[in-house]
């Protein structure tokens, strides 16, 4: 690797240099480590939601803590691991896509990672404080702001902290994006996930502030007596609603778009063929971000909108559909007349086909408003969102890291464990979520802590407990994968799978510290292909060799977002006693400080020097 | 990227001149596209509680038009005045430039101060707070953001005056004066909306 | 192999089909058997959401086996290369169109039925229930005719019914599936909604927005009778004298706890505005104690000795003095007397359990 | 370049700013007038429904100066910014216009 990691570390040094580090590519890993930590936690409270559904009347867990678990479950899978794991592939892939050095704002990038990091924490930290949130992930008012203890107040201050991170970590892309795309990549040369990328932050720029809007005047009215949600005070629960949906739904695109830019890479790899109506595709993409804009508001079928708003919300919502249906034409299209190769990667992307078109199916008949009235908060739509997210996402998170792995960590993941892990997975998954479409018509709505007796829902919802476990086996699979590659796997040469495309394939496994030694030159889509096809073994440089300009490390992203995680207990706690002020107050000292030391000391950066470049293998 | 700097060895156009400097400019752009939305979800929230007055004052009991016709002034000419700073900090005059500033600063803290006079008017006089109801809780919460972001931006300012002052003007730092200008004026925008959306509807209906 | 993979094929064929034949549920719960207005109209937009999903899904499912299958790498040719193709304007534009066909066939209908459903035109000329939500039940004020029941919710079959629903705390939703679908109950708002039951019934309807921890305990019917039945229904219901006592002993007594006991401030009987815990009247003839238990003297027992242990946080918990065994018992037995009227869940058929 | 070039460019460059800085004032001088009109024209008394529908379009106006001339989104590279925060105003009108049409009271 880089000149620094030729001499052993000692643990201390290693922990210095992740908690100081500004490079994207040990910052992509740490959300993934970070992510799939979180996904772990939030697959175990999912188990324990199975675990309670697995007969009638079951007293596995209390009430209460059913209401807990299931709010944290779905908080923790969206903001802690689907969205940090999908920023970390983001992190760790697109700037060596489009031939960069690094992202436009590393310092920035860093920060993001912090506060996320540490409003997960934050959040996880209410189990043991007095209980966790216990409002549903969707936090409705006036149930959450009546929710007596500190949980709601733990959702509030953690989704604050980690939603301003990923809102740096959106710009930060967005920036790197249009100003750091190196020679000849014009934008329609971009490669698919940079694109999906670009969308997505676009997405996270739009969205969350109204997130952030939401949650401050929840924070307000249990924080500090405003009346937002209050109707004895002239307060509408109705606004939070809007506000979270009007987040909520583009975030379901955010969790999705980077899926389908995996997805975009991985299949034209095994199929050695070029992905199919490239530029159609990349219009879809916009359009399902556009259009995501428009929809929020059949998550509120069943509010008493009216029928015009209904009408207007579920045209909007069924469009999707199209740009959507573009999207899984081209993928059939480009594995149509390719040589397809089926390897852990490749299957989990067959795997999403079909699953993920399911998933899409349901969205647009829950979309029919109508039959929406029937659908709406059952496990209609819990199965609906499952098949998207699992089937979609998740398996594209899981397909990314088969794909990457080797660009990551330096070694190809075992074949053989990949696909037990897939097979088990896959068949749970259908096991567990198939089956719920037809308790929710059966009349089992969601969030229910126990189902009666002599419902005729026990047989199905026993069926789903079992494929959990299935579910359960195969990311257990995955994780021994993980532990044995890591030990005793080979070191992956750079382009390992044969047929990469992109640049990121053109240069060594893991990738050096400064990326390129010399920017590479592009020439078109697929711009490693293309060099490959001409006989070359190497992208043309379009410099000369030459000093790299690098980013100075720091600890102030961490100190800073140290203090803002202070400060939020002080936010929490003042509302039993006061003098916690003083410690919101010494948080806000902290973070405040730090940045102020950022802004007031010039840092240049350094450089890494040409003869030492020279000395450094390709 | 942009190699022509032969035609400016100097900052005709601080947006462009360092990479930092483009990555600031853009980066400070796409942020106001969120604020954009951000804001909107606060008026957004004030237009649907304005009525919620819940047997309180009402916005027409409480605004006055003096009061806002004064701040409202005065946050127009400190834009203004910040486009006559980056006019001197383009002519390489970095005096001028940081007096302009000064003065921007200076309008900024006047805004202010007759804001904080508004609040604490309010609060006396017609017991209308921030718990009141949901329409002082919209009220404030908007109003108070767009505060917020004076104060921020004043903060910004004095920080880059303060750090500068002695260093004069470089390619360094010109782009970090510019960014701030486009902030500046960013607040701007949403105080027009403010007097607009706020005061002047709510003295009319 | 194709051998036990044609087997294993039809065993899970088999299964299956076996789970969704019987997958139709529960009689009286299930949307899928629709017996009222609202759920009738959903029906058809899911059955025609289905055909049209099930028609895409079959199309892709079938290009996706060709294309996996056929376009395998095939041994020996590793090296192999196939032609780049970079797109084809005609197939985009096809599978671009279609989609489009398709979302309209399912948009029109589906805009048709909203407006059908939000129709309030014969609001006035029907009967009107006020419906509120509370924290785990339900409460019934029959406007105009001084009725308030909970619980329970009588109606005509073959007539509209309006529901004006709100809610007093947090917010609920009305849901009878096989009736109609849901509709929410917001704080701050009034929703109108109506239903309309085809056959005579015992119906289940179940919250489906999460309030709390007992979310999943907030349970309650619709019981649908002849008009006949339900004319009657009002008039006894009309006609019930709360101070009336009742004729055993045990009962009396029961009758006396109560009133020493501070029921009376939350619970009323016969037509009271007092709506802080379920209206009692009629008790007798309830479907159920506290929504779900079955209604037998010794879970009414059961529910009046230590209601959290039923219904974790419902707001009755704490809020009166502790009685003993002996004294709900005695509760409960009058209570169980409670019987207003002749129509009850027997004569819609019976609680199907 | 020899010095003598430079401080062309120099005085060329010089110019134009003074005329830009001529079309700022300018515009400055428009956004006074149209904050004057509003403030009169609501505390002149005028009829609600004529006055709502003014003082927002002399917002909107206002904001565009700002956007245009003071915040430079005229000039040549900005294009990708100017799609960008036409994606959050629409965003932003969306959002309001939903809130004040669909929400109760
Ligand atoms: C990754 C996440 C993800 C994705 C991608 C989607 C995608 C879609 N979702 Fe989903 N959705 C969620 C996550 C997601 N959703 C979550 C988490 C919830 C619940 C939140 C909560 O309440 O807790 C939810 C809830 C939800 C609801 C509210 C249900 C309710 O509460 O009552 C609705 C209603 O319209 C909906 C619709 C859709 C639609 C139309 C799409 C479309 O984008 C799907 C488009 C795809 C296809 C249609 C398939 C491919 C297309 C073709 C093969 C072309 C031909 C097809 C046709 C002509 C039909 N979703
Ligand atoms: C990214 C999003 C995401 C993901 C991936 C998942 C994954 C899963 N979810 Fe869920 N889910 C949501 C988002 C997600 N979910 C949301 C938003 C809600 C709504 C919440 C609400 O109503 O507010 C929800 C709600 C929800 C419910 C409904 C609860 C209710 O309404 O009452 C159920 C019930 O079955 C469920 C189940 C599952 C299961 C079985 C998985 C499985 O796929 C999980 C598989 C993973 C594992 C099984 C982990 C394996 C872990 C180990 C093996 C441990 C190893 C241990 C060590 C190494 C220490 N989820
Ligand atoms: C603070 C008010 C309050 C008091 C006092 C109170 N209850 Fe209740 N009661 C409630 C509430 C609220 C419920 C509904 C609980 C639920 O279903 O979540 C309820 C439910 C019930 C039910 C079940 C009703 C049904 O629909 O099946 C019975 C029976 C009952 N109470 C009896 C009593 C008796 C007997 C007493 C006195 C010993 C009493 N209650 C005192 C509030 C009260
Ligand atoms: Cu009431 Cu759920
Ligand atoms: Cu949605």
């Amino acid at each position: 690797m880089s000149i620094a990691s030729t001499q052993k570390k000692g643990f201390g040094a290693i922990l210095w240099d992740y908690l100081t580090t500004v490079d994207h590519k040990k910052i992509g890993n740490m959300y993934l480590a970070a992510g799939a930590f979180f996904f772990l936690l939030g697959g175990i409270e999912a188990l324990i939601i199975r675990i309670q559904l697995i007969k009638p009347e079951n007293d596995f867990i209390s009430a209460g803590l059913y209401n807990e678990m299931i709010t944290m479950h779905g908080t923790t899978m969206i903001f802690f691991a689907a969205t940090p794991m999908l920023l970390g592939f983001m992190n760790g892939v697109m700037p060596l896509q489009i031939g960069a050095r690094d992202v436009a704002f590393p310092f920035l990038n860093s920060l993001g990672f912090w506060l996320f990091l540490l409003g997960g924490i934050l959040m996880n930290l209410s189990w043991f404080f007095g209980g966790a949130p216990d409002a549903g992930w969707t936090g409705y008012t006036p149930l959450s702001t009546s929710s007596p203890g500190h949980g709601l107040d733990y959702y509030v201050m953690g989704l604050q902290l980690s939603g301003a991170g990923t809102l740096m970590g959106g710009i930060n892309f967005l920036v790197t994006i249009v100003t750091m795309r190196g020679p000849g990549m014009t934008y329609m040369r971009m490669p698919l996930f940079t694109w999906t990328t670009f969308v997505t932050s676009i997405l996270i720029l739009f969205a969350f502030p109204a997130l952030t809007v939401g949650l401050f005047l929840l924070q307000f009215d249990r924080m500090f007596g405003s009346a937002f949600f209050d109707v004895a005070l002239g307060g509408n629960s109705v606004i939070w609603q809007h506000l979270f949906w009007i987040f909520g739904h583009p975030e379901v695109y955010i969790l999705i778009l980077p899926a389908f830019g995996i997805f975009s890479e991985i299949i034209p790899t095994f199929s050695k063929k070029r992905l199919f109506g490239y530029s159609s595709m990349v219009f879809a993409t916009f359009l399902i971000a556009f259009l995501g804009f428009m929809v929020w508001a059949h998550h509120m079928f069943t509010v008493g909108l009216g029928p015009v708003a209904n009408s207007i919300f579920a045209v909007g919502t069924m469009a999707i559909a199209v740009p959507t249906g573009i999207k899984i034409f081209n993928w059939l299209a480009t594995m149509w007349g390719g040589s397809i190769k089926i390897n852990s990667a490749m299957l989990w992307a067959l795997g999403f086909i079909p699953s993920f078109t399911i998933g899409g199916m349901t969205g647009v008949m829950l979309g029919a408003s109508t039959a929406d009235f029937q659908y709406h908060d059952t496990y209609f739509v819990i199965a609906h969102f499952h098949y998207v997210i699992v089937g979609g996402v998740v398996f594209g998170i899981l397909a990314g890291l088969h794909y990457w792995w080797p660009k990551f960590f330096g070694k190809v993941l075992n074949e053989t464990m990949g696909k037990i892990a897939f097979w088990l997975f896959f068949i749970g998954f259908h096991l567990t979520f198939f089956i719920q479409h037809f308790l929710g018509l059966m009349g089992m709505p969601r969030r229910y802590w126990v189902f009666l007796e002599n419902q005729g829902l026990d047989t199905g919802n026993l069926i789903s407990t079992i494929g959990a476990f299935f579910m359960a086996a195969g990311s257990i699979v995955f994780i021994i994968n993980i532990i044995y590659t890591t030990a005793k796997g080979e070191k992956a040469a750079n382009d390992p799978w044969g047929t990469g495309r992109t640049l990121e394939w053109a240069i060594s496994s893991p990738a050096p510290e400064y990326n390129f030694k010399q920017l590479p030159l592009v020439r078109g889509l697929d711009p490693y292909w293309i060099e490959k096809m001409d006989g070359n073994t190497k992208m043309t440089p379009a410099e000369p060799l030459d000093d790299i300009h690098m980013p100075n490390g720091s600890i102030l992203p961490v100190i800073i977002s140290i203090g803002f995680f202070i400060a939020s207990f002080g936010f929490i706690y003042q509302v039993d006693n006061k003098s916690w002020l003083i410690v919101l107050f010494a948080g806000m000292v902290i973070a405040i400080g730090s940045m102020l030391i950022r802004s007031l000391k010039d840092d240049h950066g350094h450089h890494i020097h040409k003869e030492d470049l020279e000395k450094e293998a390709d | 990227m942009s190699h022509d700097h032969s035609l400016s060895p100097e900052i005709h156009d601080p947006a462009k001149a360092t990479h930092e400097g483009k990555h600031k400019y853009l980066g400070l752009w796409f942020f106001l596209g969120g604020e954009t939305v951000l804001f909107a979800s606060f008026f957004a929230t004030y237009l649907a509680l304005r009525n919620s007055t819940a047997g309180g004052p009402s916005s027409q009991e409480l605004f006055g038009l003096e009061l806002v016709f004064v701040m409202t002034i005065l946050l127009l000419t400190s834009s203004l005045t910040s486009v006559y700073a980056i006019y001197h900090m383009k002519n390489h005059d970095f005096k001028k430039m940081q007096l302009w500033f000064g003065i921007t600063a200076l309008l900024g803290l006047g805004f202010l101060g007759f804001e904080i006079y508004e609040f604490t008017h309010y609060i006396t006089d017609y017991s209308f707070t921030f718990r009141s109801s949901a329409f002082g809780s919209a009220f404030y919460t908007l109003v108070g953001f767009h505060g917020g972001h004076v104060v921020f931006g004043l903060s910004w300012l004095t920080a880059l005056m303060v750090r500068n002052a002695k260093r004069g003007l470089s390619l360094y730092n010109a782009p970090k004066y510019n960014t701030f200008a486009i902030y500046w004026h960013f607040i701007d925008v949403v105080w027009v909306f403010i007097f607009t959306v706020v005061y002047l509807m709510g003295m009319v209906s | 192999m194709s051998h036990w993979m044609g087997k294993l094929k039809t065993l899970l064929m088999l299964s299956f089909t076996a789970i969704v034949l019987s997958a139709c549920g529960k009689e009286n719960l299930t949307a899928l058997d629709p017996k009222g207005y609202g759920a009738e109209k959903s029906m058809d937009i899911m059955i025609l959401s289905i055909v049209i999903m099930t028609a895409v899904f079959i199309i892709v499912a079938i290009i996706f086996t060709i294309a996996v299958v056929r376009f395998r790498e095939k041994k020996g040719r590793e090296d192999y290369i196939p032609k780049q193709v970079e797109g084809n304007h005609t197939l985009e534009i096809v599978w671009t169109a279609i989609p489009i066909v398709l979302v309209f066939v399912l948009a029109i209908p589906t805009i048709i039925t909203i407006f059908d459903l939000a129709d309030t035109a014969e609001a006035e000329s029907s009967i009107k229930v006020e419906v509120t939500g509370n924290q785990y039940w339900w409460h019934f004020d029959y406007k105009g005719e001084e009725i308030q029941t909970s619980q329970d919710l009588y109606v005509p079959v073959g007539k509209k019914v309006y529901l004006d629903i709100q809610s007093s705390d947090v917010i609920h939703s009305f849901w009878v599936p096989t009736i109609s679908g849901k509709m929410d109950a917001n704080p701050e708002n009034v929703n109108t909604m109506f239903i309309e039951a085809y056959e005579e019934g015992v119906y289940w309807g179940k919250c489906a927005e999460l309030c709390g921890p007992s979310h999943s305990l907030m349970d309650f019917k619709v019981v649908a009778v002849s008009q006949d039945e339900f004319d009657q229904w009002v008039e006894d219901m009309k006609n019930v004298n709360p101070e009336e006592k009742p004729q055993d002993a045990v009962a009396s007594e029961g009758q006396d706890l109560f009133e020493a006991n501070n029921c009376m401030a939350c619970h009323a009987i016969g037509s009271s505005p007092v709506a802080v815990g379920p209206n009692l009247t009629n008790y007798a003839n309830r479907t159920a104690v506290a929504g779900i238990l079955e209604p037998t003297k010794e879970n009414l027992v059961d529910w009046i000795m230590d209601p959290e242990s039923i219904k974790p946080g419902n707001k009755m918990t704490g809020n009166y003095p502790e009685v003993s065994r002996d004294e709900a018992e005695k509760i409960a037995e009058y209570l169980m007397q409670l019987d207003h009227s002749d129509v009850n869940p027997e004569s819609a058929g019976g609680i199907i359990d | 370049m020899t010095g003598a070039n430079i401080n062309k460019i120099n005085s060329f460059k010089k110019q134009k700013q003074k005329e830009e800085m001529k079309h700022q004032v300018i515009t400055f001088a428009l956004m006074i007038i149209f904050t004057l009109v509003a403030f009169i024209a609501v505390g002149a008394g005028m009829n609600k429904t004529y006055v709502i529908p003014l003082i927002l379009i002399l917002a909107l106006v206002q904001v565009g100066f700002q956007f245009y001339y003071f915040m430079h989104m005229k000039d040549k590279g900005h294009e990708v910014i100017s799609s960008l925060i036409y994606g959050g105003i629409w965003i932003a009108a969306v959002t309001v216009l939903t809130f004040t049409t669909i929400i109760w009271w």
